[in-house]
């Protein structure tokens, strides 16, 4: 194979392919790394809310209600299951000294039922929606499905939303100045346990939308959660927890090497030189690439 | 002069001799009417014990969370695997399996000892599923086949001799090391090195001002906590004769984590308790629906949310009074958490 | 007389560019109480810090009983005779009273004890009962360090530290939040202590500062203002002036 | 789980009461299934299930085994070989049950077989292709019904070299023993008939995106693509082809557990061309196979697949071979099994006594709207290939 086809055939496409991987690798860290960085809780439960998205996606699809309405309408259904789950689990503990590791267990226990109810309901078997945008769009020599351009273009928009509601208005200044320091920011008149299951709530539904924008890609079926979730928790380690432009870079950075290192060595090697990254950022760098919210 | 933690450890001892009294009782029975599945159900529930001992001996005492023990009981189940293919020793294949895991822990602990709280449980959890994966590609390993053929073996003690294809026998014998791990570990925090893990797990800030070194205290648990797994890791394969990768994945882990949540953390015995418990409400639950991890999870949700000492907190506390002299019958018991001030919790 | 117990000498440390700390140079005698004053954000704490380990001096050096110990860990420093408490009470709460004076007490048993059973550390349970009795907490040496009386805790912090036999003990504000009662218990517990160790103190009472120190350390903005008796740094005009004026 | 045994014991005294067929006095044969309803092959349990529990109402109906009624006894089998062989114990030692089947799994059809060797019981699977398990690995106590790998990779080359000889063909397998060995016994069958390889990758197991390896495939310039993943990767790898337009120039042939009842769904049009060699098709055009089918579709409505009319003739090979014995003594009924040549949906087979492998023919199967086209047939003795047991 001479260069010029090597660079048409396998380097550019494994880019342009990484970063639509990239693209929901960060739609599903986003969510997480909000959580983790305003409340200080690993959501294991996370890769679940991004499955019960999916799922409403694809029960609400069945019911003939448009894709770009779902888009809308499950991550604002996400919203009371995520405010119910701060109340109900993470709240009550929140205020004891090993809270790290009891929201931790409470969530990786949600997540054991939620796997199974899933499973209750919509059966074992996989399914899938069909794609909302068909076709594939050839640019120089690179083909491409629309639909992951359209993913790449919308992923880009998302996280521009919510970095201007966190950086820019009067309620992501609440959010960090809570995450900076929560009693200054209660004396300061936040409210604060509002902001918090608000907060919660939002990245429980940005799960959800990012299950909702996937499934034509990944597919459905009861234990998808566990997919992404390594890899999003290395993204949030490795970006700063709580930071969405660490989460974008990283995430961004972490399925290139990826889609790089896979050319060289064996793709099974890739998830050994993922979990590597993160412990060489938690031994070296553990503040991540961009520290964590409220404190940058 | 008998103090509080001497005395809790001393309600898990009556709680573990009860225990040890249930299972006689079982190993009698079971002989009598010659039974094989329940004996060697009762078998393996103990070996999985061992792994959540192991999981209780780092939550419980030095406060780290472990995601991902299952990696030293496989690295245990597989050496001693490897061991007994070649020669059939019992001694031979829990000293290699010890050796082994002796010798990953370090790097292991290398690893996962420079982090804390939920990062340490994130690395630990990464690290078992790295490995677990490389064991699912290894093809001299069986790869995801596993190995089978692992012979049963004669577990020469002194005179005597037992089979491990003997259901009472090989209970006795699973029992015996799983009592003493249980013991051993009792032991090592009742000396002045456990007393520093459980200070550890009350105040880790203060603990250097006190003139310990904090890596060096989780690194010697981090240690003993992989042995003790690897070896009960070490049993498995004697008792089923065979040994697969997904004793070592993240369900494993779990199931060690779910033990001692429901057991009781912090409580030695609940480990042991907790992992009994598991296994019936399994085959229970199981026997009328498909879906019991459900029922598992929220089991599991409750004990986090509303039991922190898990069932052993029902009982260990009656026991305490029963056995207690009377400068300590009064006082508040160490079970619940000192209320904490905000500051404190903010990291 | 011997050389000083603990000698501090341009010590440094620097906070985003910011010097808390700039070239301090002090030395703590045997036996006496020596106290570092200042107003708040005179980096008297930063100061304690870098002596007892938490946190790594810029430049300058430590030296324990003659030996450098500068930027050693905390757990190396209490092994050459330094012990500390905090301005914030920093105890084992969910322990008892004798638990965290025996896990202080503890570092006196040879090493070979760590792995016998706490019965045999003959040495350290002795060590604990001396001390809730000198502390008057002998009744109290079963309940919870997190249910004790503020003052209480306060008095437990200082016995923790002395539990280990240190050469020099680094208090940080020992009376901080304590009534006027207690305070002065305090003080003459403090002022007990020489008998058996070197005290160094941060104070922010100065009626208790001129009353028990032997000698004080002035500190303003990071650096050292001025030091000497009692008497005399009062008299300072310059002390007068950053200090007492604010006062 | 004894409870579910007992619902289908008691559907099976219902049916054979309704049909009127005879009251039993003997005691009943008690069959042990283990099968995963939890865990990643849960949706093959399923069928493996339904089809058990068919295949017993209707020999209850009939009479049962020698006047003796068939009871399943199910237990999960979670997807891992450690569940397994505890299910499997209690069968073997409380429930006492004769006979076992229904692992998927191949790591926990090998250790229930080491299991059964040790109870001295007999074990079978429907459902795990593993050459292994009836070559290097096999036991005495241990027989498969179904087709294993190598069967399934000499019928589809067979087919594939006479459609395009020298055909240019790439594979892409998961990254793990399974699937390598699987691709391995593919390209050997096809280069010795005189296809070329152009390349292979391996992916790794639950890959999210394939899209990676896209480039390198499309360089290589194949016009077949073999491939040897399973379930939500199957569906992942082909409708991410499909996307990319991968699919419109390929012919995609590949293992036979790549496509099945459960990933169809998801799979829509991206299956359509896929071809593959398979024990079964529901389209098989014999009455038996008609009338299971109907049968089939009319209990659980939908169409049985591979693992489903495997499983249904295991428990037609028991009844025959118990017969043939005359008792369900162990060592009677290996006996009977080894050689033995009975009917099923896919037309009689036969256990090869030197390594209990059963020998059918084998079926090129092409999927058009989710149907599976029969398009080639292969016999028996072409497809099985030499026995390589050397245990017995």
């Amino acid at each position: 194979m001479n260069a010029l086809d090597y660079l048409q055939f396998v380097l550019a496409p494994q880019v342009v392919n990484g970063l639509a991987l990239g693209v929901a690798v960060v739609l599903v860290a986003l969510g997480l790394t909000i959580i983790f960085g305003l409340l200080d809780v690993i959501n294991m439960s996370h890769g679940e809310f991004y499955a019960v998205g999916a799922y409403l996606a694809l029960a609400l699809g069945a019911a003939h209600i448009d894709f770009w309405l779902l888009i809308v309408l499950v991550p604002v259904l996400m919203l009371p299951l995520g405010m119910v789950t701060e109340r109900l689990l993470i709240r009550p503990v929140f205020n004891t000294k090993d809270r790290h590791v009891t929201t931790l267990l409470v969530t990786f226990g949600l997540a054991l039922i939620a796997e199974d109810v899933l499973k209750l309901i919509f059966g074992p078997n996989t399914q899938r929606p069909p794609t909302p945008i068909p076709g594939a769009s050839e640019i120089f020599g690179i083909i491409l499905p629309n639909y992951r351009l359209f993913l790449i273009a919308i992923g880009a928009v998302i996280v521009a939303g919510v970095a201007f509601v966190v950086y820019r208005t009067r309620l992501g200044a609440m959010v960090r100045a809570a995450a900076y320091d929560r009693n200054m920011a209660a004396s300061l008149g936040v409210p604060v346990s509002l902001v918090y299951s608000g907060t919660f709530a939002f990245g429980v539904a940005l799960a959800g939308l990012a299950g909702v924008l996937l499934a034509p890609i990944y597919s459905i079926f009861p234990t998808m959660g566990r997919d992404f979730i390594l890899l999003a928790f290395t993204v949030v380690i490795v970006g700063g927890m709580g930071s969405i432009w660490g989460a974008v870079v990283a995430g961004l950075l972490l399925t290139q090497v990826q889609a790089l290192a896979s050319l060289v060595i064996s793709p099974v090697w890739t998830d050994p030189i993922v979990f590597g990254t993160m412990v060489a950022f938690l031994v070296f760098r553990p503040q991540g690439l961009f520290g964590r919210l409220g404190h940058a | 002069m008998l103090d509080r933690l001497t005395l809790s450890m001393r309600a898990s001892h009556v709680l573990a001799a009860l225990l040890v009294v249930a299972a006689l009782v079982l190993a009698v029975v079971g002989s009598a009417i010659g039974d094989t599945f329940y004996l060697r159900l009762a078998t393996e529930a103990l070996i999985f014990a061992g792994l959540a001992l192991s999981v209780d001996l780092l939550l419980g005492y030095s406060g780290a969370l472990s995601l991902g023990q299952a990696l030293y009981f496989g690295i245990g189940a597989y050496t001693s695997a490897l061991v007994l293919m070649k020669v059939p020793s019992f001694w031979l294949a829990m000293g290699a399996a010890a050796g082994m895991t002796f010798v990953c822990a370090i790097i292991g602990g290398l690893i996962a000892n420079r982090v804390r709280g939920v990062y340490f449980a994130l690395i630990t959890f990464g690290l078992a599923q790295v490995v677990a994966k490389v064991v699912y590609n290894i093809r001299d390993l069986g790869a995801s086949d596993g190995m089978i053929g692992i012979p049963v073996i004669d577990i020469g003690i002194g005179p005597f001799s037992v089979s491990a294809g003997n259901p009472v026998g090989f209970f006795l014998v699973v029992l015996v090391i799983i009592m003493a791990l249980y013991a051993a570990t009792a032991y090592l925090l009742d000396t002045p090195f456990g007393r520093v893990l459980t200070a550890l797990k009350a105040n880790e800030k203060r603990v250097p001002f006190l003139g310990y070194s904090v890596w060096r205290a989780r690194m010697v648990c981090y240690l003993a906590a992989a042995l003790i797994a690897g070896l009960s890791g070490a049993l498995y394969p004697m008792l089923r004769g065979f040994v697969s990768p997904e004793l070592m994945f993240f369900m494993t882990s779990g199931n060690a984590v779910i033990s001692v949540i429901l057991g009781g953390v912090g409580t030695l015995v609940g480990a042991l308790y907790g992992s009994v418990f598991l296994v019936i409400i399994k085959s229970v639950i199981g026997s009328w629906t498909d879906h019991y991890l459900i029922i598992i999870g929220l089991l599991f949700m409750a004990g986090v949310l509303f039991m922190p000492k898990g069932l052993i907190g029902f009982v260990r506390p009656h026991v305490e009074r029963m056995i207690a002299p009377r400068h300590l019958r009064e006082t508040r018991a160490p079970e619940q958490d000192a209320p904490l001030k905000a500051e404190e919790v903010k990291p | 007389m011997s050389r000083p117990v603990l000698e501090v000498s341009d010590l440094s440390i620097a906070f985003g560019g910011l010097r808390a700390v700039d070239q301090v140079t002090f030395a703590a005698e045997r036996h006496r109480i020596t106290t570092v004053i200042g107003p708040n954000g005179a980096g008297k704490s930063t100061l304690f810090n870098m002596i007892s380990g938490a946190l790594k001096p810029l430049s300058g050096t430590v030296l324990i009983d003659g030996v450098d110990m500068t930027g050693a860990a905390p757990e190396r420093l209490k092994g050459a005779g330094l012990s500390r408490s905090f301005q914030i009470t920093n105890l084992f709460f969910e322990l008892t009273v004798a638990e965290n004076l025996r896990l202080a007490a503890q570092v006196l048993e040879p090493a070979k004890r760590a792995l016998l059973p706490i019965r045999c550390s003959t040495r350290a349970q002795a060590k604990t009962q001396a001390m809730l009795e000198r502390f008057e907490l002998t009744h109290k040496r079963d309940e919870l360090a997190g249910n004790l009386s503020h003052g209480d805790q306060r008095r437990l912090e200082i016995a923790v530290c002395l539990a280990s036999e240190p050469k020099i003990l680094l208090l940080d504000e020992p009376t901080q939040g304590m009534s006027h009662q207690d305070t002065a218990d305090t003080a003459k517990l403090v002022r007990s202590l020489t008998q058996d160790v070197s005290v160094l103190l941060i104070e922010h009472d100065i009626g208790l500062v001129m009353e028990l120190s032997d000698h004080v350390v002035v500190m303003h903005q990071g650096r050292k203002l001025a030091e000497g008796p009692p008497a005399a740094v009062r008299a300072d005009p310059q002390v007068q002036a950053a200090y007492f004026g604010h006062a | 789980m004894k409870i579910r045994g007992y619902k289908v014991v008691l559907a099976a005294a219902l049916a054979a009461t309704a049909l009127s067929g005879p009251a039993f006095a003997a005691d009943p044969i008690k069959v042990g299934v283990v099968t995963p309803s939890t865990g990643t092959f849960a949706p093959i349990g399923q069928q493996v299930r339904w089809a058990l529990e068919l295949a017993a109402k209707e020999i209850n109906a009939a009479g049962g085994i020698m006047g003796r009624p068939v009871t399943l006894i199910v237990e999960d089998e979670e997807t891992t070989p450690a569940a397994a062989v505890q299910k499997a114990e209690k069968l073997f030692q409380v429930d006492n049950v004769d006979f076992l089947t229904g692992t998927v799994n191949s790591g926990a059809t090998l250790a229930v077989g080491q299991l059964a060797e040790r109870n001295k019981k007999l074990a079978t699977t429907s459902v795990s292709f593993a050459d292994s398990i009836t070559a290097d690995k096999c036991s005495p106590n241990v027989f498969r019904v179904n087709a294993r790998a190598g069967q399934q990779s000499a019928a589809l080359a067979a087919w594939l070299l006479k459609q395009k000889p020298k055909a240019k063909i790439y594979y892409l397998g998961p990254d793990y023993e399974m699937g390598r060995s699987t691709v391995a016994a593919f390209k050997a069958n096809a280069e010795k008939l005189g296809a070329q390889s152009v390349g292979e990758v391996f992916a790794p197991n639950d890959s999210k995106d394939y899209t990676q390896f896209f480039g390198q495939i499309r360089a290589a310039r194949p016009e077949v693509m073999y491939i040897s993943v399973a379930g939500n990767d199957t569906a992942r790898l082909l409708t991410q082809m499909q996307d990319f337009g991968l699919l419109n120039s390929l012919q995609v042939v590949g293992a036979s557990g790549t496509i099945t009842s459960a990933n169809m769904g998801a799979l829509g049009a991206a299956a359509n061309g896929f071809a593959t060699g398979a024990g079964y098709s529901p389209q098989i055009d014999t009455p038996e196979n008609k009338k299971f089918v109907a049968d089939f579709r009319a209990a659980y409505k939908v169409d049985p697949d591979l693992y489903g009319a495997d499983s249904y003739g295991t428990l037609y090979a028991y009844k025959a071979a118990v017969e043939k014995a005359g008792s369900t003594d162990t060592d009677k009924v290996r006996a009977a099994l080894e050689g033995l040549t009975w009917n099923t949906p896919q037309g009689p087979k036969t256990i090869r006594a030197g390594d209990h492998q059963a020998m059918q023919p084998m079926y090129v199967v092409r999927i058009n709207n989710g149907k599976f086209d029969i398009i080639d047939k292969v016999s028996a003795e072409d497809a099985i290939g030499p026995d390589t047991c050397t245990r017995f």
